[in-house]
């Protein structure tokens, strides 16, 4: 299951080349776009575009780069760990449903279209649109859109197919709300909004933006955890080095031993999702990454702001930034709870064959002595 | 002080339920409406009308004697009215002066302190906040090094004291400050009054995780106050705030909080449609109940307290108890919120369905008030009895220190 | 909610005279019944019925010592720390059911009646008896009788009510099955067994049951705590004892606050049983007793085996035996799980006025600076 | 050695999946199937025949060199051969010096060692076992005791070894001896052989948790050796046994064990009836989730293994997961197990349905080969680097115990 040189080689350079805007050391610019509209950096957006990032995992034949799932996690995870707050993710997402045209445009960063699916809250899949697209026009609403007032249009998923709509058009309202990690959600209204349909594989491009969630959340808790540890490190309590208390060096260590499974969680789902095998496998494994990651994000970060003691609960300190953006990822394309009950459905069958009952351990027992 | 129905001669000459009852009137007809379940703490221009009609009616301090304006209330009932206020929902004032000041004065100050001070406190003329922690010296209070020297007349302090609650409202600080650093510790900590509008006295607030500002940083730059705004003996500071956490220690550990909390997830659950899931059914319940067990904990406090008798180390598990497993429902709401869940303001508007802003409330529970590893640490030496680490004697004394003095938002 | 001197009283010189036939001290008389049948101490027994124990929370008009649940609870919890195998509490249930003659004749130690009432494992009132009792005589199959080889009689729930069965008589047939505690269950059938019908309160005999259960399990629980904590204040490991590791030291707290807990709920339940209320509100209080000392119960004795690190996986040590009675008597009289759910359903209503949402923890803050 | 169908010139030659089929064949071919599946640990008298049937195929000794008599499996085909035998649900035999004792001598030992243990081990003529752990070294098993001194041409033995697995079954062991006390404590250990029916060597069995009688206590009262059954240097014994751990530390966190109990919480789940229940289903789904996560975490550590690369300390992490995963499974069957899982004996005889067993021996699983307390100092110190206590430095020493080598059922 280990990368191939090639990949290890692309996940390497795009990690490098990540550094020119996702900065781990100073949150300065995050912080900076926080509560304000559109809450990211159209400057930043147009650097991620000249990087070929919005085309990663495009075949080279559409204009893209002809990476992997593997290559835009590794990505994906940079991001996470500087908070980048550009919606990289929602966009990747929609670039993957778009004709040559807008996809070109896309790509280039000349605009930026977001997907607009849900009419619910946690609602990814669970019911059918009731957004209407009819005669070239789009009527509903959509909500919980990331992001949306940095959109020039959106890809609405309707009763109808997939369509395009411009943000500025006549008959399309979108309205904010602001979210705990100083992004937004757009909840869009579309009333006889002109629209022009698209099509693509809308339940590949969900697991690719799942698997992509996952690994930006194994960045969050990567850093958030290096933060902490720094924090042990050098904070001094009751004359002594905070890290040097066993009972926080055990706990420390269940967050260590969290972030080393998603990230095996995270690293395994991209290489599914890259291999040529079924869509429920691939679902499934999409499923268990989001899962462990949503879980762990919350956990580590929740720990890091006790581990940090009273700084940790000021806004000041920057490790509140990692549990709010925990917070916001989290649910964000179904929670743990919907990813566990769709990874249980995917695999109901396989679960029998897990293996025959035996002697439990033996010879995992018997390696030990 | 005026005269109101309510203003008894003695209290604790009702019966427990003539006298909850009698709370519970004085709530519906004197707290202002606007003011029940406040989404933040207040801050005195907004307190303001409350504390002077609880002051007008007597009803400010329940804890103080009668001679001091206070109710004179016996330990059950101040029990009563802190329940009934905690389950009317009652708004919190500016209250440092009241409840951790005044006892404390009411203990160690002199005839022309408690003369000078507390009827201004009553009167709403002073509003008080509490300088204990610093940046260095949180759970580990003991380590403060805000320094006080006496220079002839006067008391020259210079340092930092920081989550000092509502400082920007306050015209006077109670504050810890080194007078010795030879000792242990613990001791050579005295306790000093401060005007906040002494030169070199200045507030920064800080925001906290939940975008509120309700604490400060407070600097100290050569600034002077008279010999006599010492509190007791010089080196006795410690000690004498140590003294005075018996009876307000319960609180830490009161059950409300909590089931507060229990009724918003329960609201929650219903708006978000995870009510009738089996397996939240099943963690309700589970939460609902570590809620009545621990509830059943707390009575057997509230049963010593009730009888006179010390609360004792053990304490520190209701506030375990308690600060986790608020934090434990708040996840729960986190967790059954989806997007919802993630918003800066409440869903709809609506202050009891807020799960992000009750999630991040509940993380300074476990921080403040003595942090839940320091609570361990206590109960492992003074309730298990625990050893200490044979290497490490000198560690041994911070273990004593009772960081329930510590601050708390 | 605090105990009356009297109670007080009454609590104090039970559990002084309960050290008359339970030693915490030393279990080899624990150990030397163990894995054999009866698998009690029928001189024990004796002892306990002079002490007039069985008939502890009997009105002395029926020849009880007019006690209540708080006094067995004391009772029960003393025999717990000491691991006692005698059936005290089964056979308490039974006497609750028993007319003049045999209940006489049980409290005086003189006959051993045991109650059966299972048909199905974790089924205690789930479904109805299937066991029929007709024309005087008994049909049907109990299983899960704890120290049934011990009994004289039983106690049988039926379609036609309870019955009293000699064990002796034709048509009854006793087969054992050896527990983990080292105690064994009985397997009872009964083919047209000679019965006399009996009646009581069977519901709150059962509560009574399930919250001295809890009150024994709280004895094991607290047992094994104190032999935890001996053993961390004198066993030495890296040069310093192993209570001096601070992450050992939190976990011991956190076994003290289950403790703690269990013991609130425990004597809780016990004041609520002796109070003026509802059933409802008596078996609530109940089941919230059984889930939290079985669960509690089941963490403690865990973690006191992995805190005794080698020496507790071996049988040598006592320790271990905590552990096996925390195994067999966490699900009697209904698991954790089962008693959750029946307090959820007993509760219900109650639930809704716990108390109006409020600004979370106002005055509880307050009193915090 | 004979000649089979099944003894290649060279295995690594063969595909992987070639070999994993190869694996599958020899097993179905030649397990005894009685022996399949054990509720315990075998007695030598009980795997004999399995141990002889490995060794006439030339099976018995996968990471040994041919020239040994070993099949010379590359480290990716060990996985294998490891990964399908446990899958199968072989019966392991007493094979303390296949997989521990073997690998030492042929790094350390002189020829003539060699020669003499070597063929004996293959032709079932020594069975061996592990004398490290002592009653007051277990997890921190530099500080053993048991001392060796040399009276001219014999060691003099002196001391105690406990949780020796399978001691009444072995007729060698070899052993951690103190041969100097005045340096750093893991420094002056020694690694001796000695015959088990050498005077003065006594064994007494030690009855586990589970009632079973896998683990022996051995006293050694002047018990003496000759000089030349010392391996490598003298006082070189702690860093000989360490450095034989690379290879084996990844199989303390297989996924087997716990997939096993999985497959057994399912049915047990079944029986009872608990299997429909959507709350044991969420259980059962976060078990199967971790169960993946770790399958996927310890592929990350295979793959360093067949690029030939060192595990590092955070192989440590694969061991917590592993053994407290197997554990919260066996929880779970207790959980669910209702008066049925209180039993001695398995649910109807049922093997599978033995919740009260699994429960138990899965007891073992957080203390032996490295209690997780101990593998999360480890981690805290060799991984995240976190610091020791300042005052403590004495204590640092223990932590780079690598407890690894303590013995384990």
């Amino acid at each position: 299951m280990g990368l191939s040189p090639e990949q290890l080689e692309n996940v390497r350079m795009l990690r490098e080349s990540a550094a020119a805007v996702a900065d781990k050391q100073d949150l300065t610019r995050i912080r900076s776009q926080r509560f304000a509209l559109p809450g990211f950096d159209r400057q930043v957006w147009q650097t991620m575009s000249e990087l070929g990032w919005l085309g990663l995992a495009l075949p080279e034949a559409n204009g893209g780069a002809g990476l992997g799932m593997v290559e835009m996690a590794a990505l994906a995870e940079e991001l996470g760990a500087a908070l980048s707050p550009e919606p990289f993710i929602a966009a990747t997402l929609a670039v993957n449903l778009l004709g040559p045209e807008l996809r070109s445009a896309a790509m280039a960063g000349e605009i930026i279209i977001l997907p607009a699916l849900q009419e619910k809250p946690q609602d990814l899949g669970r019911s059918g649109d009731l957004t209407r697209f009819e005669d070239g026009r789009v009527s509903g609403r959509k909500v919980f859109v990331p992001m949306a007032a940095g959109a020039d249009a959106f890809v609405v998923s309707t009763r109808g197919g997939l369509a395009v709509v411009d943000a500025k058009a006549d008959g399309v309202l979108v309205e904010t709300i602001q979210a705990q990690d100083g992004g937004h959600w757009g909840t869009v209204s579309f009333s006889g909004a002109l629209a022009t349909p698209t099509e693509g594989d809308l339940a590949g491009a969900l697991d690719q933006a799942i698997i992509a969630t996952s690994a930006y959340l194994l960045g969050v808790i990567d850093a958030a955890l290096e933060l902490t540890l720094d924090y042990l490190n050098t904070r001094e309590q009751f004359g002594a080095k905070l890290g040097s208390f066993q009972a926080l060096q055990h706990r420390a260590v269940d967050l260590k031993l969290q972030a080393a499974l998603t990230r095996a969680s995270v690293t395994d789902a991209a290489s599914i999702l890259d291999a040529d095998t079924t869509r429920a496998a691939k679902s499934a494994a999409a499923s268990r990454a989001k899962a462990r990651a949503s879980d762990a994000a919350m956990l580590v970060t929740r720990q890091a702001i006790q581990l940090h003691g009273g700084i940790g609960y000021t806004d000041e300190h920057d490790i509140g930034l990692f549990l709010r953006k925990a917070m916001v990822l989290s649910p964000w394309l179904g929670d743990s709870t919907w990813h566990r009950r769709r990874f249980a459905a995917l695999t109901a069958e396989h679960d029998e064959q897990a293996s025959s009952p035996a002697r439990s351990g033996q010879l995992a027992d018997a390696e030990v002595q | 002080m005026s005269h109101s129905a309510f203003n008894f001669q003695d209290y604790n000459a009702l019966s427990e339920s003539d006298f909850r009852a009698l709370v519970r009137r004085f709530l519906d007809a004197h707290h202002p409406p606007e003011l029940r379940n406040p989404i933040k703490r207040l801050h005195w221009n907004e307190a303001r009308p409350w504390y002077m009609t609880l002051s007008a009616h007597g009803w400010l301090a329940p804890g103080w004697p009668r001679e001091a304006g206070g109710m004179g209330l016996s330990p059950s009932k101040q029990l009563i009215y802190v329940d009934e206020f905690e389950r009317f929902g009652a708004a919190r004032t500016p209250d440092h002066g009241i409840m951790l000041f005044g006892p404390l004065l009411l203990k160690y100050g002199t005839e022309a302190q408690k003369q000078k001070f507390l009827p201004r406190i009553i009167a709403g003329e002073d509003i008080w906040c509490q300088g204990y922690s610093e940046p260095n010296a949180g759970s580990d209070l003991a380590s403060l090094r805000t320094q006080a020297v006496l220079e002839g007349d006067h008391w020259l302090i210079n340092g930092q004291k920081t989550w000092t609650t509502l400082a920007s409202d306050a015209n006077w600080i109670f504050m810890l400050v080194r007078t010795d650093s030879t000792g242990k510790k613990q001791q050579g900590i005295s306790f000093l009054l401060v005007p906040m509008d002494s030169p070199g006295v200045s507030v920064r607030p800080i925001i906290n995780l939940d975008l509120q500002d309700e604490f400060c940083e407070v600097f100290f730059d050569n600034v002077r106050v008279p010999r006599e705004n010492l509190v007791g003996e010089v080196n006795q500071g410690w000690t004498m705030a140590k003294a005075l956490l018996g009876f307000e220690r319960i609180f830490l550990g009161s059950p409300r909080q909590s089931a507060h909390a229990i009724a918003r997830l329960k609201k929650l659950a219903e708006h978000v449609g995870a009510w009738s899931d089996p397996v939240f059914q099943d963690r309700y319940t589970q939460l609902r109940l570590d809620l009545e067990d621990h509830k059943s904990l707390y009575e057997i406090f509230a049963d010593k307290l009730r009888q006179g008798q010390e609360l004792g180390a053990e304490v520190s598990l209701l506030k375990i108890h308690q600060s986790e497993l608020y934090q434990r429902i708040s996840d729960a709401m986190l967790q059954i919120g989806g997007e919802e869940a993630t918003c800066l303001e409440p869903i709809n508007g609506d202050r009891d369905l807020n799960p992000a802003g009750v999630f991040l409330t509940a993380r300074a529970a476990t921080i403040y008030g003595g942090a839940s590893e320091v609570q361990r640490n206590i109960i492992s030496k003074n309730v298990l009895r625990l050893p200490d680490k044979p290497s490490n004697k000198n560690s041994a004394a911070w273990r004593d220190t009772n960081s329930n003095t510590g601050e708390k938002p």
